[in-house]
């Protein structure tokens, strides 16, 4: 039972790599064809990603929100209901953040970060909780509500920063900045990875604890493969689902927390490059394994440290990397797709052969 | 105050605005009818755009720009379709990859292709023709309404008609919805439904192609980075909104504009400019919700009323 | 091997041999037509004319990567120019990281880093004259396309400190000329969205405006299309716009960002650079100001109105007006 | 000579990991009907789809009239005359009658549009040449599964069939709708010189029905013999190896508590309308009620509203004298109650969990399989689950197999012990045989008694007449959401409680037990 397991895990990983290979080798082409050697490119991308102390750093930074939101989307996905809201979670769980941390500067540090990621959470969570009710209760499509509550709430916090609560110095829209006792500890000199990462890491462990091992975990799985089933066999799928949304927003939330906490140590105005949607990207493409979420972040984290670093050393721009991104995810979306094509192609000559073969002994008599 | 921001230009303006979301829209819903969400419409508008102008440049012809944007939608809506049909991998993922790869790609080809970087735009774009109904003249209000839109604006009018025809009428339409509720279904009997779902993804790509081409020929002359700024996502949700029924679903992108185009206008009477641009995007959640009520209330009186009638 | 330390730069400046590398970050992309394309102009200009070795790198909006943009750019260049009121807070932390690298921070004002150089555009003063002219042209009558309201409107990219800074000195150049003179501005929301611009020009063209100052990035391309279609007019923004279309451009308020980049430059390369303060680039300093384009290009401003604005400029330069917003 | 219009030679088919099909040969002989029997799993689905172009095989021909034929999907075989009514019903439910009778093979109007109109004249037609009553105007969600059924049969006639390839086509049907079923094959095969080849696991419809008879078993074709020379048991020794025996079962007299009392229940179907207009009636510990009654009577909703799936209207049920009111699934089950639902797929099991994860539903947060009832502790979890594998026997790889990958049979096993191991004093039980092979149904039927003389009360519904009077005590029969009648077993025949299924006596609930 193990080794078959194990068997199958290898040739995921096997499968996987191989479809990363081809893309990178179409990446290759392109380059090639734009008159760019792609082994300097390929090489200034995997130091660019890995090859210093600070590049490094700088990768597993990048994990943090990736991690975050791809778990907010594991949970929500698994369990049946479509969080595509992360985005605005996150902004409004980042808010919280901020304002905890220029509203109450006197608290022991440990406690006004506490505070700040409750508060993050919350928020978060009860964004994310006005599309469940709405899905549970209605049967109104999370997928466009949460879409909207995106845009609504980017644009709230917009509101927020430029008018109630502006910085008070310096032209940008932001807020003030957090308290220095809750501004988290950078790691490495000139990096941003700070110690989000442990907590983080904490947080990811109750996730992958809560998703794998236990009946709460069981409980979503059931709801998100077949509601009725659940019901039937005595989960309380409304709630499963509720609960659901409420820990997806409240990851998503905290991912926006730590960007306040631990990168800017202020609320910005598009403080988030769509970090929602490439953890979903992740979570999609791992089919909402925590333990992928993981990998896959730290994937998705080299690739865009190693390109920028590609772009700025080697003039291959920055568009073209984007173009080879969207063929390494295509093909690593299609990495099932094509691994069953070839078994399909491979036993039907097995058996055409065998069936030759007997024909041929049979004629032969 | 009112006048200021309800007036006829409003409507004119809510027509402008919603012509790409229903174009996009009615692609969008093909491939939804047929088991397929499709966010990489997004992508395909913006490719639409790219290619459109590059017909239009290098041929001197906007009819060429809206062949080219076209061929270009079909290419993207057959690999679409190869990922999803016959890959079988997940369609969110694909069109995550489609927007980003389109994102990527055009700004490589503007800079390879016109030499510049951020937006193009020149006399040599020629674009699309406009409409003008000399009998509408006389008359101000269907003249501004009516009179002098690009040729996609009336075009997408007659396309929401096409497309429901098509899937309520006709054999094609029959099968394509086939394919999606219950594909197995449809090839039991004869038609394979993976045809069908590549005839509407490929559908879907002409569609955003046109959807894009009307961007950048149509309704404006140029091309910009990213210039379909979000119009395939919000197609998508008028797809959701109109139950993937074009008429419907043209509904939907008309609110979705007319309250863009309020939104606009709401600034001028001294609204903050973030509130005026969340009223689309609240006015569909709330409109969802109130339709979702009423429709619930409906069912549940009607239920009364049959069983009043039911009992002995 | 970024991250061993800055050495080669030091060295390269020591010797003298080598050019000096100069990089420019910026928070957006280029081909914005505007903002960082004139500052990037500024970087060329100083690749041909002073021998430096140059690399731009860009942040693309995400603010995720403006701390590592800057690491890089500071690992790799003596002078870092960085574009974007965005950086405010890295640009400190990386300027005390770095010593010996010399920042040229455009757009923010932040003082008491030795290192650290700030260029602050005073827009207001800019747009003070884009308002006045813009307020002289709406009662010009005679030319087609100007209506009897007084009415000029302003379409901006996002509700944003620097936009509204903008406004601000647009509202007052208007209301200097004429106080009836209406200003009517729309928030497009998106620097990036040229449908919405237009749409936004058009609603303002539709309530009588006549002339509209976008201030709006690549959004700013459709408040141009709205012009022409609508036979009314617009003022570019940043850098020279007219070419774009010069029928309906009438004029452009450029912030001399190129130039200030170059000058810093020159002033680092011949050691007349007083680092560490701030520099305001106001119409004095030439940093803001007016362009009509081309000789060969149709002027709606006339030579008696040029002469107007020179006045209104010399009264903000002597202080005799005080434009609000700014410092 | 006589004529073999089909005839598969070599016919082998690959899954991953399952060889479906090994080497068939086999030939249908024109105007014949051809029945095929086996075990759940032993490919006969497989042969078939093969034969209609859904699967292609991985080595083999197909003669068609004598012609090596390739066929490489269903239109290849819808024109060549091959229909195939399939296992699962292959219905649009969103479209109507007419339109999924037309589909693929539509009436055009202007050469553009579908012919509406036409559809529903020519299935008009149909009905009235056939005998098979549908109305082409209703949606295909609205009519039951009796009536889909028919839709199918007609589906494939309207395609101008000549060969009839029906899998499993009488399991969902009652006595009466399969008794119509073979008199319209009947009729199609002696005044229309149809070919028809039936998949069943009932051998009386075997012996009834058909001309010849193949068997497969494991993939392999064990054997075609003429009907008149097989007897249900050379049938079920050929399918299962060995002799299948359905001895009278051992009934015990135990304790007579009552564990489920009804009490005038009234609840709403799908469509709002009332499905059960006030049913009374108890079931005592050490008792089989059975509820004999067409499908689409109530006896779907009546089991919901027990098992807390389905809204109550008005009246109450008390399992062990406690109220169900106002309780959701889980809390009814707690008050001892277990439930094989009728639709294992969409109800009794997720088909993308393993084995184990269907069995620990339920359990997932008791001692000990979750330890405080949060940490799920996989050892006695995986004990439990290999322990009701062999006592259930479950053929399986091993418990980590998907369930999707499992024959029907397997599946309900699988729901089967779930429930069953759950010791509750009241089990309520539908369709427990539904498409199960006769091994299978044999094993099942034990399964109930064991519990029955066990002391649990049992609540049983099915479609099967044979397997109400094995089992029950004691009959109710339901009609239009009412009780018609009441019957101790072995007091009354089929035919008798047939009339009381389809309204046409009645006995007023005093009157009867
Ligand atoms: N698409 C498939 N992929 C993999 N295995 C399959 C597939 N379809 C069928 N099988 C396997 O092939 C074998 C034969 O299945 P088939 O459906 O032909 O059995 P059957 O005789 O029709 O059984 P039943 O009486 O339960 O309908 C089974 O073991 C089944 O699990
Ligand atoms: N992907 C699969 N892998 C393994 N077994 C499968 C797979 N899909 C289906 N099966 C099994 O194969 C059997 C046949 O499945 P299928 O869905 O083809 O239904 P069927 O009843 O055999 O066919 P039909 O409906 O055409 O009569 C089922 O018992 C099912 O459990
Ligand atoms: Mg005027
Ligand atoms: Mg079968």
């Amino acid at each position: 039972m193990k080794k078959l397991f194990m068997k199958k895990n290898l040739e995921y990983l096997v499968s996987l790599f191989l479809s990363i290979a081809a893309a990178l080798l179409i990446g290759g082409l392109i380059m090639m064809a734009n008159g760019r050697s792609p082994i300097v490119g390929y090489s200034a991308l995997i130091t660019g990603a890995f090859g210093s102390k600070y590049n490094l750093a700088t990768t597993f930074a990048k994990t943090v929100p990736l991690i975050l939101t791809g778990l907010a989307t594991a949970v929500s996905f698994r369990s049946g209901i479509f969080n595509i809201g992360g985005e605005g979670q996150l902004y409004l769980g980042a808010f919280a953040a901020a304002y905890v941390g220029f509203t109450f500067t006197n608290l022991p540090p440990a406690l006004g970060i506490l505070l700040a990621i409750i508060a993050g959470a919350i928020v978060g969570g009860l964004y994310a909780l006005v599309p469940a009710l709405l899905k549970v209760y209605y049967q109104i499509d999370e997928v466009i509500t949460t879409i909207m509550l995106n845009s609504v709430a980017v644009l709230f916090t917009d509101y927020l920063v430029n008018y109630p609560f502006a910085a008070s110095q310096g032209k940008m829209g932001g807020t003030d900045m957090v308290a220095e006792g809750y501004r988290l500890t950078r790691l490495v000199r000139l990096s941003t990875l700070n110690t989000s990462i442990f907590i983080m890491g904490f947080i990811a462990l109750i996730i992958y604890y809560m998703m794998q091992k236990t009946s709460a975990g069981y409980n979503f799985k059931m709801v998100g493969e077949n509601a009725t089933f659940a019901k039937y066999g005595g989960i309380n799928v409304k709630k499963q689902m509720i609960v659901a949304m409420l820990i997806s927003g409240g990851l998503c939330g905290i991912a926006g927390v730590f960007e306040v906490l631990g990168s800017h140590y202020r609320f910005l105005q598009n403080i988030s490059p769509g970090f929602a949607f490439d953890g979903m990207l992740v979570a999609l493409i791992v089919k909402n394994n925590p333990i992928g979420v993981i990998l896959m972040s730290i994937f998705f984290g080299a690739l865009k440290t190693g390109s920028v670093a590609m772009e700025n050393t080697t003039s291959i721009p920055s568009e073209l990397v984007l173009v080879i991104q969207s063929i390494i995810i295509l093909f690593i979306a299609g990495e099932t797709g094509f691994k069953r094509m070839f078994k399909e192609y491979k036993m039907k000559k097995n058996l055409q052969q065998k069936a030759g073969e007997k024909q041929n002994a049979r004629t032969s008599i | 105050m009112l006048g200021q921001v309800f007036n006829l230009t409003l409507i004119q303006n809510t027509i402008r605005t919603a012509t790409p979301l229903i174009l996009a829209a009615l692609g969008g819903l093909l491939t939804m009818h047929a088991g397929m969400l499709n966010i990489g419409m997004e992508g395909m508008i913006l490719l639409g755009a790219f290619f459109g102008v590059v017909g239009s440049y290098f041929f001197a012809s906007s009819f060429m720009g809206v062949m080219l944007a076209v061929v270009v939608g079909m290419i993207i809506g057959l690999i679409f379709g190869f990922f999803v049909i016959e890959l079988k991998s997940d369609e969110f993922i694909i069109g995550i990859a489609i927007n980003i790869f389109a994102g990527g790609l055009t700004i490589f080809l503007l800079r390879s292709i016109f030499g510049v970087k951020g937006a193009f735009s020149s006399p040599d774009i020629i674009p699309l023709p406009r409409l003008n109904f000399p009998f509408l003249r006389g008359i101000p209000m269907l003249d501004i309404m009516f009179n002098n839109h690009s040729i996609f604006v009336y075009i997408s009018w007659i396309l929401v008609i096409i497309a429901y025809l098509f899937l309520y009428k006709t054999p094609y339409g029959m099968w394509i919805r086939a394919a999606g509720e219950y594909p197995e279904a449809l090839e039991t009997n004869g038609v394979s439904p993976r045809k069908m779902k590549y005839i509407s993804s490929i559908a879907c790509g002409v569609l955003c192609g046109f959807a894009g081409a009307h961007l950048s020929l149509g309704y404006l002359t140029l091309f910009t980075e990213n210039m379909s700024a979000n119009r395939g996502f919000i197609a998508l949700a008028a797809i959701i909104f109109g139950a993937s029924n074009p008429i419907k679903t043209f509904g939907a992108a008309l609110l979705f504009g007319f309250f863009d185009a309020l939104g606009i206008r709401l600034q001028v009477v001294g609204i903050p400019s973030q509130f005026t641009q969340m009223i689309p995007y609240l006015v569909t959640v709330i409109a969802l919700f109130i339709v979702t009520k009423r429709h619930i209330a409906k069912r549940k009186k009607t239920q009364a009323e049959e069983g009043a009638l039911q009992q002995p | 091997g970024c991250s061993q330390t800055n050495e080669p730069v030091g060295t390269d400046e020591a010797n003298g041999e080598e050019a000096m590398k100069v990089a420019l970050v910026v928070a957006g992309g280029l081909g914005d037509r505007s903002f960082y394309d004139s500052s990037n102009e500024g970087v060329e200009r100083a690749k041909v004319e002073l021998g430096v070795e140059a690399r731009v790198f860009e942040c693309r909006n995400d603010p995720s990567l403006y701390n590592d943009q800057l690491v890089q750019a500071s690992q790799y260049a003596s002078v870092v120019a960085v574009v974007g009121f965005e950086f405010y807070d890295v640009v400190q932390e990386i300027a005390e990281a770095f010593p010996e690298v010399n920042y040229i921070y455009v757009d923010n004002e932040i003082e008491g880093i030795p290192n650290l150089t700030t260029i602050s555009y005073q827009e207001n003063e800019g747009s003070f004259l884009v308002g006045a002219m813009a307020a002289i042209l709406t009662q010009e009558t005679s030319i087609e396309g100007i209506q009897e309201g007084k009415v000029i409107g302003m379409v901006g990219g996002m509700d944003i400190p620097v936009i509204r800074n903008f406004k601000a000195g647009y509202e007052a150049g208007a209301a200097y000329i004429d106080p009836e003179v209406k200003v009517e501005t729309i928030f497009a929301g998106d620097f990036e969205d040229p449908a919405k611009g237009k749409e936004s020009a058009l609603a303002l063209y539709s309530r009588g405006v006549d002339i509209i100052f976008q201030v709006a990035g690549k959004t700013g391309e459709g408040v141009f299309e709205a012009a022409a279609e609508s036979q009314r007019f617009a003022i570019g923004v940043d850098s020279d716009q007219r070419y774009i279309n010069p029928d309906v451009i009438v004029a452009s308020m450029i912030k001399g960002v190129g130039l200030s980049i170059f000058e810093s430059i020159e002033r680092i390369q011949n050691g007349s650079f007083e680092a560490g303060k701030v520099y305001y680039y106001g119409i004095e300093e030439n940093g803001v100001n007016l362009s009509f384009g081309g000789e060969d290009m149709p002027q709606f401003v006339t030579e008696e109105m040029k002469v107007q604005i020179e006045e209104i400029k010399g009264k903000i330069i002597s202080g005799e007006i005080e434009v609000p917003g700014g410092k | 000579m006589v004529e073999n219009i089909i005839e598969l030679k070599g016919i082998t088919k690959q899954f991953p990991g399952v060889l479906a099909n090994d080497n068939i040969n086999l030939s249908i002989r024109k105007g014949e009907v051809h029945a095929i029997v086996g075990e759940n799993g032993a490919g006969k689905s497989t042969l078939m789809k093969i034969l209609y172009g859904l699967e292609a095989p991985t080595a083999g021909e197909i003669f068609f009239e004598g012609k090596a034929t390739k066929i490489t999907n269903p239109s290849i075989a819808i024109d060549h005359g091959i229909g195939m009514v399939h296992q699962h019903f292959m219905l649009l439910p969103s479209l109507t009658v007419a339109e999924n009778i037309v589909l693929g093979r539509e009436f055009r109007k202007n050469k553009i549009f579908v012919d509406f109109t036409k559809a529903i004249r020519v299935t008009e037609e149909l009905v009235e040449a056939y005998g098979l009553k549908v109305n082409p105007r209703l949606k295909v969600q609205e009519v039951s599964v009796g009536i889909q059924q028919r839709i199918e049969i007609l589906k494939v006639l309207h395609k101008g069939a000549d060969i009839l390839i029906l899998d499993e086509p009488t399991a969902v049907l009652t006595p009466q709708e399969t008794e119509e079923l073979f008199s319209v094959i009947r009729r199609l095969v002696k005044e229309l010189n149809k070919t028809v080849i039936i998949i069943t696991h009932k051998l009386q419809e075997v012996l009834a029905l058909s001309h010849r008879v193949s068997v497969m078993r494991q993939g392999k074709l064990v054997g075609t013999i003429d009907t008149k020379d097989a007897t249900e048991q050379i049938l079920a020794e050929m399918m299962v190896g060995r002799e299948v025996l359905f001895d009278a079962l051992e009934k015990k007299e135990v304790n007579r508590q009552k564990v489920l009392e009804v009490k005038e229940l009234k609840v709403r179907g799908q469509r709002g309308l009332m499905a059960l207009r006030g049913v009374s009636f108890d079931v005592k510990a050490g008792e089989i009620l059975g509820i004999a009654g067409v499908e689409g009577n109530g006896q779907s909703e009546l089991l919901e509203a027990l098992t807390g799936l389905r809204e109550i209207e008005a009246g109450e049920v008390l399992i062990n004298e406690k109220s169900t009111r106002g309780k959701n699934p889980k809390e009814i089950r707690k008050l001892g109650m277990a439930h094989v639902p009728e639709d294992r797929l969409m109800t009794g099991l997720s088909k993308k969990a393993t084995i184990t994860e269907n069995m620990m539903m339920g359990i997932q947060d008791k001692e000990p399989y979750a330890i405080k009832g949060i940490h799920i502790n996989e050892k006695p979890i995986r004990q439990l689950s290999d322990r009701l594998i062999e006592e259930f026997d479950v053929r399986t790889p091993s418990q980590d197999v998907l369930v999707e990958s499992l024959s029907g049979g397997n599946m309900q096993k699988i729901v089967i012990a779930r429930e069953f191991s759950f010791n509750t004093p009241l089990l309520i039980i539908s369709q427990p045989t539904r498409g199960v092979d006769i091994g299978a149904i044999e094993f099942i039927h034990q399964q109930i008694i064991d519990k029955r003389n066990e002391g649990s009360a049992i609540l049983l519904v099915s479609a099967e007449l044979d397997e109400l009077f094995r089992l029950s005590d004691r009959i109710l029969t339901i009609y239009e959401g009412e009780i018609t009648g009441e019957f101790k077993t072995g007091r009354i025949t089929k035919k008798e409680i047939g009339l009381y299924m389809t309204g046409k006596q009645k006995m007023n609930q005093e009157g009867g037990a």
